[in-house]
């Protein structure tokens, strides 16, 4: 179905306790901050599982469901750069899954792609592979990772058509293709709005099949 | 009675909504955006990586790097956008596709479908077929009820290899439309004056027949 | 390294007997006809096996050096599209490997991904995954597919940059930038060479990395 | 002595070659570009999605949509082109980065790198520090010899958990470049005015010495 251009709270209405959210943004360059802030502020849904690059900073982006206490569990490569997820980690107020970045990409991918798994041999050996099935593939040791999907993805691009075509900007394109793919509902928040055809059709990075609600960013 | 092709195909495009992802296979499918109303745009997806095919070009306006699964020329729609194939092949296996019509060789009633190989022919061509089955999220197959032997293609269960099992959702012949209800294909309506009779007669097995038939 | 803008016939000076040759292009539409003319031609490699979604069509493209003998075994989704080919694998001449076209998509780019394998449903319970390890994961059974890699990979762009940056124009694109990430020397014939600075940054579909060798196809 | 951090940069330097792909880590390595000369042009690939990163923007040139993974801002050469993390560590892990320049914890005699995590302290990133080292072709340690607790970095073997086994190629110390041979780190060359018995004294084991060093 074409995507549909909603309010920020149309788009919250589809986020749920116990949902897992998939969210783009490496830091917070190219994260859905206007839903995120949304999210914060206008939504009560709790418990959910975070996938996302990192979660936030203090206060803010995931940083500030975190603070809120909704996050049950986050899914990431790098809870360092938020000081407070790792406070959170370690006083048991959230879980934590680590995965190497390019692990927790392809994995976000495969989820969109329906794929079942796929074996790299980035971590076999270490720590971040214990109990994970490990064979050995052309004469390396690999591990074994599964696919991540979510129920809702949230994503930023720098311009959407009214159909639901993505272009993303520079490096702010990051994570947010991958989890485009990957949940039942993606809502994409965007830059500007423009007219059908006004995309270069060689740079739409996200093909409008994956995008199902649009919020324009806030000014 | 009418050219069998062409019912099923009217039939086939009352089963599209308008919004839809859609990827045609070649055949019957093909003819299906003609009998498409004005008010249900389906969006064609083609594997070869184009999302929004557009009508066939017209004369003078063929080009040469623009063209559908089956390698004819097309247009494109102003939303088109372009992928390579493992992206392409990433929306189909991934359920991004809302519909896959296409033909079949044989359908079980266990809504097991057979269409890429003959036992004793070349088996060297499979292309999307699997891929489109397994992924697609709602699989039609538009076939003739006989093959050109006369021999039925719904049937209790595939003799050729299969594409894949338990795939088919929806199976449209010119005499009938069968649904895959909890694991197993239902007669659920008669196209252009055939019977249930002509229908068993031309199915493989015991076949299921919905209450409203009957 | 940045790639080299060489003549076809130091291009073709890469291609050795035995060698594994990933070729672009879906049918001939993409596929790099003056490369492939110019090996028929001009080079005699052989016992090539050959990747590409088909094995071009009879005497056209990869067609030509299937009648000259020279190919030993073909990786293709679709060997029927050139009868030629059909009957060289029935009465022996080459091998064949048959895989699903997504499934053979997704393989390549594992090859230049680093990946060891992946599992995908497609084929699952078929003829197709005779001989392949088949598991259930997530309650479907999925055939475990390995990664293809090649020696020369031979694709068509549209436009290329001096260091080597392609980008492909509309449903030419298909295998193409799948095929320049999986072999140890890539050699991209292009439409244009243009300078560094004059291709869009978020359309070069093929980033330099990639790319060893360019041509500049003819007229 | 020499600034440690400006003796191992300027060495790491001189091991890069013009035209390659060069994936820089945090801390040392950033001071790399300082110390290239102008023939010795690299292509900076950084994984956060960009291949071509420029120098640092002056004010007023911060483009908020254009960082490094590190997160500071960076400008872009003409040629750069951005993608998406799957496809960045798809480059990272296929072997198509040439060199990545990191620091490390331990690095062993083996070969072996810790650098991602302290026993007993949080263990909560990783970052791409996994990718680079099993995927880069070559991959260069950047280190100064001892921690800042006095303790030899370059040891016999790590007790830091690991990032990877057999995964350095190079180490350069404010004493001393070392390179795996053989399966195993040899010391092969020595820095600004160490000795060998300098560099025996800040590595734990025996080490094996390059015989023109003897």
């Amino acid at each position: 179905m074409p995507a549909r251009v909603v309010s920020l709270d149309e788009a919250l209405s589809h986020v749920h306790d116990g949902d897992t959210i998939l969210c783009g943004g490496f830091g917070l360059v190219g994260a859905p901050m206007s839903l995120l802030d949304a999210l914060a502020e206008r939504s009560t849904a709790r418990d959910l599982t975070v996938v996302s690059n990192n979660i936030g900073e203090p206060g803010r982006g995931l940083g500030a469901l975190l603070r809120q206490g909704r996050i049950r569990h986050g899914i990431s490569s790098y809870f360092t750069s938020n000081p407070e997820a790792v406070a959170a980690v370690n006083s048991g107020t959230i879980t934590a899954t680590l995965l190497p970045q390019g692990t927790f990409a392809e994995a976000i991918r495969a989820g969109g792609a329906g794929l079942g798994g796929f074996y790299t041999p980035v971590g076999a050996g270490t720590a971040l592979a214990a109990g994970k099935e490990q064979r050995e593939l052309d004469g390396r040791l690999q591990v074994l990772e599964r696919p991540i999907r979510g129920d809702v993805a949230l994503v930023y691009a720098d311009r959407a058509d009214e159909l639901g075509n993505l272009s993303y900007r520079k490096t702010a394109r990051n994570f947010n293709p991958l989890m485009a793919t990957a949940a039942t509902i993606t809502i994409a928040e965007v830059g500007a709005l423009v007219p059908v055809g006004s995309l270069d059709a060689e740079a739409i990075h996200t093909p409008h099949l994956y995008v199902d609600l649009i919020v324009v960013r806030d000014g | 009675m009418a050219d069998a092709r062409l019912v099923i195909a009217r039939r086939a495009a009352a089963e599209l909504r308008a919004g839809e992802i859609v990827n045609l296979g070649i055949g019957i499918p093909t003819l299906i955006p003609d009998h498409l109303g004005t008010d249900t745009e389906v969006f064609l997806h083609s594997e070869n990586g184009i999302l929004g095919v557009g009508p066939r070009p017209v004369d003078g306006e063929i080009d040469a790097d623009l063209i559908d699964a089956a390698k004819r020329p097309v247009t494109a729609l102003a939303s088109a956008s372009y992928f390579d194939s493992a992206q392409s092949f990433a929306m189909i296996r991934g359920g991004h596709v809302d519909v896959a019509v296409l033909g079949a060789l044989q359908v079980s009633h266990a809504g097991d479908i057979a269409n890429w190989a003959v036992p004793g022919r070349d088996v060297l061509g499979v292309g999307g077929a699997m891929d489109l089955v397994v992924g697609a999220r709602r699989v039609i197959v538009t076939m003739t009820a006989l093959s050109s032997s006369g021999e039925p293609k719904v049937v209790a269960r595939c003799s050729y290899p299969l594409t894949a099992a338990a795939a088919v959702d929806v199976v449209i012949t010119e005499q009938a439309v069968f649904r895959r209800r909890e694991g197993r294909l239902v007669l659920t309506e008669l196209l252009d004056g055939a019977s249930v009779d002509d229908v068993r007669r031309s199915t493989g097995g015991e076949l299921a027949v919905a209450l409203e038939l009957l």
